[in-house]
């Protein structure tokens, strides 16, 4: 449902990168901001690639912890009023304030990520995601690579969004072992969201599964998934950990990124760019804009070679989920 | 009971002033024993192996460590009388200075700058409170605001374009060495595979306090052992000590009152730092912001809970570790320490009803069935559930052991010098 | 008589001195970091009070003060008789979620579903703080350390209700979840009370200066008050005086915790209506600095709360302008410690001056005006 | 009167000998108050010179300024004929000053020889360790030599009040001091301990030390002291010669004007039971604090009970008054069984309570005057109205009280801690008395404070019980004591183990009663 599944690297506007627009992008992370080495930041990797290609102008506006909705209201303002058009909210802690905003601002089109509760509000582009569907393909190839038939899911805290994770993992490693066993644990509950920041928690937790015999553990859990990576790493060859949201096995540090499988990846960067792009080309896009392994908005890396044997399931399970024979459920 | 662990830690007793002596300790070891017969017990029923395995207790000591260094950092200053609950202030301030410096130029120097850190907090935290006779907890709040505003500032100066860093987080910090008892691993490790009946627990307890055990870990252990040595063997400590019981006698015997509390805060910062460096470093091998999640306030909790005593304190933290590594790593233990909080119940409940204390027995009669209900009509508790038993737990055992704490006398009493 | 004016002039000087060190201390401290950072003290603060005048700016700070005055006065309330609550953010957090999920289960006229709202906040944060009352009457358990706990669980316990099999509804197309909305006879209307702004002041700012104008008088001039800050004081002192310390720990926690309750109804009742994942936390813990910044008495606690924020809201706008907002976070810090210090300074400054005074008095008989420099000279050690 | 300017005799005694303390011109001040104003003390070695004078007259302001606790504001001092600049009281220490203060200075948390040695430390591992060892023994050694023993590993919160004092004196011996300060270390002691300090203090000015002596129990200074010097108001103003003055004379002197002579009282006793005690026993753990207490009072009569510090006492006042419930037995009052009503409510009808320690259980320290009148009747008028104080009332009643109690205090504004605590006392005692009780429980109700007070305390116990007050009254001052009871009961370990007719036994007789020694009256 969305105009071209740009990925990284190729791009056919590279010649307008000279040609200054005179759209102006104005940004709101959610907390955490640039620099969390996840959500945010893809969400920032995708308006940087805008900026250098149509040379718009940008302002980027963070968050701070347990903010009301009022603070967030005022920062998507403070945007809508300095004339940047549009306006993209990262994360769905911004629908409720975005919903009253877009009302003072009708000229003005904003983008929510993660969030499609507002989809009927002409101004506003929901931007989100099948994660369900990636997790699904990431559940089966871990269900494929494990040979203790158990396998581990670290949520990073528990909220619906982390759960759509967990349901599609949970249903695709059953695909292929319906026997499997599927450990489950989230590091921290709502509103304590250190569940992300907690790569210690995160390593612990990784710690506990395999050595109640996992041997394949999907991180779920923005920072903390590093603390994954690091358990995996210490069990040894023969373990695995997949990555989340960016192809971390691209930016994870040298030790242990070769025990990282695969990752889902969630394209938010594209998303963003998408947006932009089109409001540069003056078609702004509207309404809801799911991502899905369609258009691949989601998908799952392949940039580690271990991967390659794995693969051929998982694309044709993928080519079922597109064709709709298996609907993946988004709840667990 | 789960403190059964600690206890079996390196010696650190607590060594009360009017020690029953050789008694004291003998009878500690049995109650340890004991307990530790009944949580294999319960593991041997449940097969909930993960209740004494080396992950757990390895994992334990590695989420009780921070605890205890800011516990620590607490037990300096308050024994000097001065209330620290700044503690999770200087801890951010530690976390930070442990990222910024660690990963440019290794953890060494990044674990000496967040004790720096820390350090400066507890200056701050000295001078507002020694030299300005501010309440207590008034300068604690503001340096954990401070500590805070501060890290975040910098962070968004300091570390926004570093490689693979942010404005709210540090590139990773290379780790430390993390060394073992050599050959233990190839005894032990057989032995606790074997699930056998008390001799499994014990070798996975030992594989985990002795193998693979970070070398800041090791530090923070001798740190404990040498602040009680320092704190209660020393002339130095002594008069420390006094300063926190009563400023005024000590200065009429010619001690300096302010030094001594200026040390003391300025300890008890540097060593709430070296939490937040233990965090940064060895825990997360980065520095993210967030990273402390109010450690420093369990830390100052766990100090309390163990009678501003290291040996105490030690037991405080070690539970809490214990516990919380339960919940991390495996629910189905967690649901069998069910049983344990039963067995526990009911312990108390002959004591009580021992006692004559009907009304109390009742109580923890009544607590006892009730967890063994839930226990028996449950596979497992739900996930948010466990995330409240280290918390519980703590409670629970403070609210049955209903010991009597006390604090030094002077704690919390701003001091003015005579004639001032 | 003029000795008597000048005298006067001077203690009205020294008592608006504290104040006016404290700020331009914390002021002096910022601008150093700003410009140590490379930013223009002078302007940044200019932007803020520039952004504060807003209408639109005014309002949410007052709304935002609204919610931080509870919040102190919470704990202000446990500070009277020597309590710490440290527990405020819990127990507002379960008393919002549990009132908010009452309030859009059941269907009634107006005032009544809004007093039903506010009653269940009050004691939903009541019961769950002598839950740490109980523990300190009975077993001897500090009440930091039980607070502390009583927060984890909180949130355990929060997470634990809050899906959509139990109290919550998840919004068709949200990531979100959170109680069930409350309908229009449970909502606050606003009050138009700043010219100007589309953004109205919280309805519940009545509440919030009822509760204010209570704690006053039943703190000043209650028996009950004078019993809390006799147990306050002197514990012993107002055992042997008939006081029921034990008692009055336990109602004093559930009166804070009462207070603690409605942290979250203005936010609750007059602009979110449900309670959602995210919904405002730690908002106790600045409560914490807010009391001891107002010295715990309703009206010091009413200017520390309109400080806090002002200092949260117009840093909006410095993101925007390139300045880290933390920087008023610093400033907090700065001025919570300045305060209690320049009090310190002052007082000080109070004893100096009365032992010259009475030196000069004193020495003036025997020795006349010559010797008038020295003496006053050894006084202080 | 023995007045005499100067020192001339001692220059007589001791020829040519050098004083050991020489203070002269001292003066001192406080924000408010000159504590201290051209002070001349000169003490001979080797002798005991007493200090006395009324509540506030700044003896032991003078006494801190020798222990180097607070710079003169002018002056000099001089220690054995060399002039010093005291800094600190570690200066003093180092120059063999030595101080026991008013107050214990003692940390109840540490042990007797973690106290002792503090500041003084004997060293082992190469000077990083505490010797305990070390220490141990020489304690044991003082305890030996000069009779003052006391374990060293008992932790002080344990000790009763002799020991403590003991301790304090030990402190002193340890770091070798010559010259020692006593401010008034004989007011919780009980004649037997008395004498025992006594003799100790012989022993030590046999060896040459010189001692300074502050008491506000005339007769003591007399027995013990060579020299005494009497302040007034902040100055000396007398030195006197304890062989040939008498108490009177002294206490004229320190007053500055004569005293009333004390009244002999008639016995105004009724068969009116106020409070009757049967059978009350209060355990605590294995200790067993109180054991069968039964007692009577009646209207018109004071009861005293005599005992050393920590027999029970403390825990009986607090059973009646309802701080502790009791683990048997019954309390009546006036006919209504009691034994299960709050404190409150046995204030209430007529429980008035003046309690041995005046800045815990009495007073809150920093409020101001009036409310501290309220403390206690916070349920009566004038204090409140319905559930409200009433400010206005409290004030003008406390006014009342000022006025009649002699509360010397600027205005009833003022915190209470900036009053001596003679003026505390006086304020404690109004308060109490404006309740109408049927009932006065006085713990030491003179402790520390002056003759004049002293005499206006005991005046209105008098007239309360000529009104038909029932007293219970315990004082360590056996005159006290036995002067104004109607009936004495003696407490040994939680037991009353003697009655006694006030009017024929001897303080020493009641002295060995209460230690269990031996047969009284
Ligand atoms: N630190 C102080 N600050 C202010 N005033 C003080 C201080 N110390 C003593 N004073 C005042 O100085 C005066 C002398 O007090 P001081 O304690 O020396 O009397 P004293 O003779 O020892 O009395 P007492 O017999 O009651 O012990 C009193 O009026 C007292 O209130
Ligand atoms: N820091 C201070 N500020 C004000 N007044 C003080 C201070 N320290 C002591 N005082 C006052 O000085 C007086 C003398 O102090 P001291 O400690 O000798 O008590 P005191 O009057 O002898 O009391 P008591 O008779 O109960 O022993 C007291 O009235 C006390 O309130
Ligand atoms: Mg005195
Ligand atoms: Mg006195």
């Amino acid at each position: 449902a969305c105009g071209g599944g740009s990925s990284d690297g190729s791009s056919d506007a590279g010649d307008t990168g000279s040609a200054k627009s005179d759209v102006k992008v104005g940004l709101a992370y959610d907390v955490g901001g640039r620099g969390d080495q996840s959500f945010n930041d893809s969400a920032g990797v995708g308006l940087d690639k805008a900026k250098s290609e149509f040379g718009i102008d940008v302002k980027e506006l963070e968050a701070s912890a347990n903010e009301t909705d009022s603070a967030r209201e005022e920062r998507l303002r403070l945007l809508a009023q300095g004339g940047y058009n549009p306006v993209i909210a990262v994360g769905f802690a911004y629908a409720t304030s975005l919903g009253k905003v877009a009302k003072e601002f009708p000229d003005v089109q904003f983008g929510i990520i993660d969030d499609s509760s507002l989809e009927k509000v002409s101004n506003v582009t929901s931007l989100v995601f099948a994660e369900e569907q990636g997790s699904f393909l990431v559940g089966a190839i871990a269900a494929e690579a494990s040979k203790s038939g158990n396998v581990g899911f670290v949520g990073g805290v528990n909220t619906p969004l982390i759960q759509k994770f967990e349901a599609g993992f949970k249903q695709g490693a059953e695909s292929v072992n319906k026997d499997i066993k599927v450990q489950v644990k989230y590091l921290t509950q709502p509103p304590d969201f250190a569940g992300f920041n907690a790569p210690d928690k995160g390593e612990t937790t990784a710690q506990g599964m395999i050595d109640a015999g996992a041997d394949v553990i999907y991180a779920a859990a923005g920072g903390s998934g590093s603390g994954v990576f690091k358990a995996i790493a210490a069990a040894g060859k023969g373990n695995w950990a997949i990555g989340v949201d960016s192809d971390q096995y691209l930016t994870a540090d040298s030790a242990v990124k070769d025990y990282i499988l695969t990752s889902m990846l969630k394209r938010v960067d594209t998303s963003v760019y998408d947006f932009i792009k089109s409001a540069v080309d003056g078609k702004v896009l509207t309404g809801k804009q799911e991502f899905d392994l369609s258009d691949e908005g989601i998908a799952y890396s392949t940039s580690n070679d271990a991967v390659k044997d794995y693969e051929a399931k998982a694309d044709e399970l993928k080519k079922q989920i597109i064709s709709g024979d298996i609907k993946v459920s988004a709840t667990p | 009971m789960s403190t059964t662990l600690e206890t079996t830690t390196p010696p650190a007793a607590p060594a009360p002033e009017r020690a029953t002596r050789l008694s004291q300790p003998l009878r500690l070891a049995l109650y340890a024993l004991v307990a530790l017969a009944v949580l294999s017990l319960i593991r041997v029923l449940t097969d909930a192996n993960d209740l004494t395995s080396a992950g757990t207790v390895s994992a334990a000591l590695t989420l009780a460590v921070p605890i205890g260094l800011a516990g620590l950092g607490g037990l300096w200053s308050e024994r000097a009388g001065v209330v620290n609950i700044g503690l999770e202030g200087m801890m951010i301030l530690g976390t930070f200075g442990a990222g910024w410096i660690g990963w440019q130029h290794g953890p060494w120097a990044g674990l000496l700058t967040a004790v720096l850190f820390g350090l400066i907090g507890g200056l701050v935290h000295a001078v507002a409170t020694v030299t300005f006779g501010v309440d207590h907890v008034v300068s604690g709040v503001a340096i954990n605001i401070l500590g805070l505003g501060v890290t975040q500032y910098l962070a968004g100066e300091l570390l926004a374009d570093s490689p693979g860093g942010g404005e709210t987080q540090s590139p990773p910090i290379s780790a430390l060495p993390r060394p073992s008892v050599p050959g233990l691993d190839g005894v032990l490790e057989p032995l606790e595979k074997h699930h056998w009946f008390l001799i499994s627990d014990i070798a996975g307890i030992l594989r985990g306090l002795l193998t693979n055990v970070s070398i800041l870990t090791v530090l923070a252990v001798l740190l404990v052992i040498a602040s009680y040595v320092i704190l209660w063997q020393t002339p130095f400590g002594l008069r420390l000590r006094s300063v926190g019981e009563d400023p005024h006698a000590a200065e009429s015997l010619g001690v300096k009152v302010r030094l001594y509390k200026y040390i003391a805060v300025a300890v008890s910062g540097g060593l709430a730092g070296l939490a937040g460096g233990f965090l940064a470093i060895v825990a997360s091998g980065i520095y993210r912001e967030g990273q402390t999640g109010g450690r420093g306030y369990i830390g100052l909790a766990a100090m309390i809970f163990g009678n501003w005593r290291p040996g105490g304190l030690m037991m405080g933290a070690g539970l809490f570790g214990y516990t919380d590594a339960m919940q991390l790593r495996n629910a189905v233990a967690v649901h069998a320490l069910l049983l344990v909080v039963f067995a526990l119940l009911l312990v108390v409940t002959a004591l009580n009803l021992y006692r004559r204390k009907w009304v109390t027995a009742a109580v923890g009669l009544v607590f006892a069935v009730l967890s063994l209900v839930w226990y028996l009509n449950s596979d497992e508790l739900p996930g948010p559930i466990t995330t409240m038993t280290p918390y519980v737990t703590t409670l629970l055992v403070l609210a049955l052991s209903a010991q009597r704490l006390r604090m030094p006398k002077a704690d919390g009493l701003v001091y003015r010098p005579e004639g001032k | 008589m003029k000795s008597m004016n000048a005298d006067t002039v001077r203690r009205v000087g020294l008592s608006l001195a504290a104040p006016a060190l404290a700020i331009i201390l914390s002021l002096a401290i910022t601008s150093a970091v700003l410009a140590a950072a490379g930013n223009d003290p002078f302007d940044t603060f200019k932007q803020m009070i520039e952004y504060a005048k807003e209408p639109r700016t005014t309002a949410m700070i007052i709304n935002g003060s609204v919610t931080y005055y509870f919040a102190a006065l919470a704990v202000a309330f446990g500070f009277r008789m020597n309590l710490f609550n440290i527990g405020v953010d819990g127990q507002y957090r379960l008393a919002a979620m549990l009132a908010a999920a009452v309030g859009g289960a059941v269907s009634l006229p107006p005032i009544l579903h809004v007093g039903l709202i506010l009653l269940v906040a009050v004691l939903v944060g009541g019961l769950w703080a002598a839950v740490a009352g109980l523990l300190k009457v009975y077993r001897g358990v500090s009440e930091v350390i039980s607070t502390i706990m009583l927060n984890s669980i909180t949130t355990a316990l929060i997470a634990f209700l809050l899906t959509t099999d139990k109290l919550a509804v998840q919004a068709e197309g949200s990531n979100n979840i959170g109680t069930k909305p409350i309908p229009a006879s449970g909502q606050v209307p606003g009050i138009g009370l700043v010219p100007d702004s589309p953004l109205k002041v919280y309805g519940l700012i009545v509440l919030a200066v009822i509760v204010g104008f209570l704690y006053w008088f039943v703190i000043e001039h209650s028996r009950f008050g004078f019993d809390l800050r006799a147990a306050g004081r002197n514990e012993e002192a107002a055992v042997a005086s008939g006081v029921n310390v034990k008692r009055m720990i336990l109602i004093s926690m559930a009166v804070s915790g009462g207070i603690a309750g409605l942290v979250g109804m203005p936010q609750l009742l007059g602009s979110s209506y449900t309670y959602s994942l995210d919904f405002p936390a730690g908002i106790g813990f600045t409560g914490i600095a807010i009391a001891l910044l107002g010295r715990n008495t309703a009206l010091g606690v009413a200017i520390g709360a309109l400080l806090f924020g002002f200092l949260d809201n117009s840093s909006q706008i410095l993101d925007l302008e390139g300045v880290p907002k933390e920087i008023v976070m610093i400033t907090q810090g700065v001025i919570v410690l300045s305060v209690v210090i320049a009090y310190e300074l002052v007082r000080r400054y109070r004893i100096v001056a009365q032992q010259r005074e009475v030196g000069r008095r004193l020495s003036e008989p025997p020795a006349p005006a010559a010797g008038n420099d020295k003496t006053p000279q050894g006084a202080q050690a | 009167m023995p007045e005499s300017e100067g020192a001339a005799q001692s220059e007589t005694g001791a020829a040519a000998t050098v004083p050991a303390v020489e203070l002269s011109g001292i003066t001192k001040r406080f924000p408010g108050v000159v504590a201290n104003h051209d002070v001349n003390l000169r003490v001979r070695p080797g002798t005991v010179h007493a200090v006395v004078g009324e509540n506030g007259a700044g003896k032991s302001t003078l006494m801190k300024t020798l222990y180097g606790m607070h710079k003169p504001d002018e002056g000099t001092i001089t220690l054995n004929g060399e002039q010093v600049v005291l800094h600190s009281p570690a200066d003093a220490i180092a120059r063999g000053v030595g101080m026991v203060h008013q107050h214990f200075m003692l940390a109840d948390n540490l042990t007797v020889l973690e106290n002792v040695v503090l500041g003084a430390e004997p060293r082992r591992w190469g000077g990083f360790g505490l010797n305990r060892a070390a220490a141990r023994t020489k304690i044991r050694e003082i305890g030996k030599q000069y009779g003052l023993e006391v374990d060293p590993d008992e932790m002080v919160e344990r000790l009763g009040v002799g020991d403590r004092q003991r301790v304090e004196i030990i402190k002193v011996l340890y770091r070798g001091a010559r010259i020692l300060v006593l401010d008034e270390p004989t007011a919780v002691l009980v004649p037997q301990e008395v004498d025992a300090l006594f003799e100790a203090l012989a022993v030590l000015k046999g060896q040459g030390l010189s001692i300074i002596f502050i008491s506000h129990k005339l007769d003591e200074v007399r027995s013990v002291a060579d020299d005494i010097t009497v302040m007034r108001r902040g100055t000396t103003v007398a030195t006197a010669d304890p062989k040939t003055v008498s108490s009177r004379e002294l206490a004229e002197l320190m007053v500055g004007s004569e005293l009333p002579s004390p009244q002999t009282s008639d016995s105004t006793v009724t068969d009116r039971p106020v409070l009757e005690l049967s059978g009350i026993n209060l355990i605590d753990g294995a200790r067993h604090l109180l054991r069968d207490v039964t007692l009577t009072i009646h209207a018109g009569e004071v009861l005293g009970l005599a005992g050393v510090e920590g027999n029970g006492q403390a825990e009986l006042v607090e059973s009646i008054m309802g701080m502790r419930s009791v683990d048997s037995g019954t309390i009546k009052l006036t006919g209504d069984d009691i034994t299960s009503w709050s404190t409150r409510r046995r204030r209430e009808a007529g429980c008035g309570y003046i309690p041995e320690d005046r800045h815990r259980h009495g007073l809150i320290l920093d409020a101001p005057l009036w409310e501290n009148r309220i403390l206690g009747h916070q349920s009566r008028k004038p204090n409140v109205r319905g559930p409200l104080v009433d400010r206005a009332g409290a004030r003008t009643d406390t006014e009342r009280i000022v006025r009649e109690y002699d509360v010397r205090t600027p205005s009833i504004d003022v915190l209470a801690n900036s009053l001596s605590g003679g003026n505390q006392q006086k304020l404690i005692v109004g308060r109490e008395m404006s309740g109408n009780p049927k009932l006065l429980i006085a713990a030491h109700p003179t402790r520390g404070v002056d003759i004049g007070a002293q005499t206006a305390i005991w005046d209105l116990l008098r007239t309360a019980r000529a009104e038909g007050l029932a007293v219970l009254l315990i004082s360590a001052d056996l005159d006290e004591l036995i002067g104004l009871s109607d009936s004495l009961t003696v407490i040994l370990r939680g037991e009353l183990v003697a009655e006694v007719d006030p009017s024929t036994v001897t303080p020493e007789q009641l002295g060995s009663a209460m230690t269990g020694a031996g047969e009284a009256a």
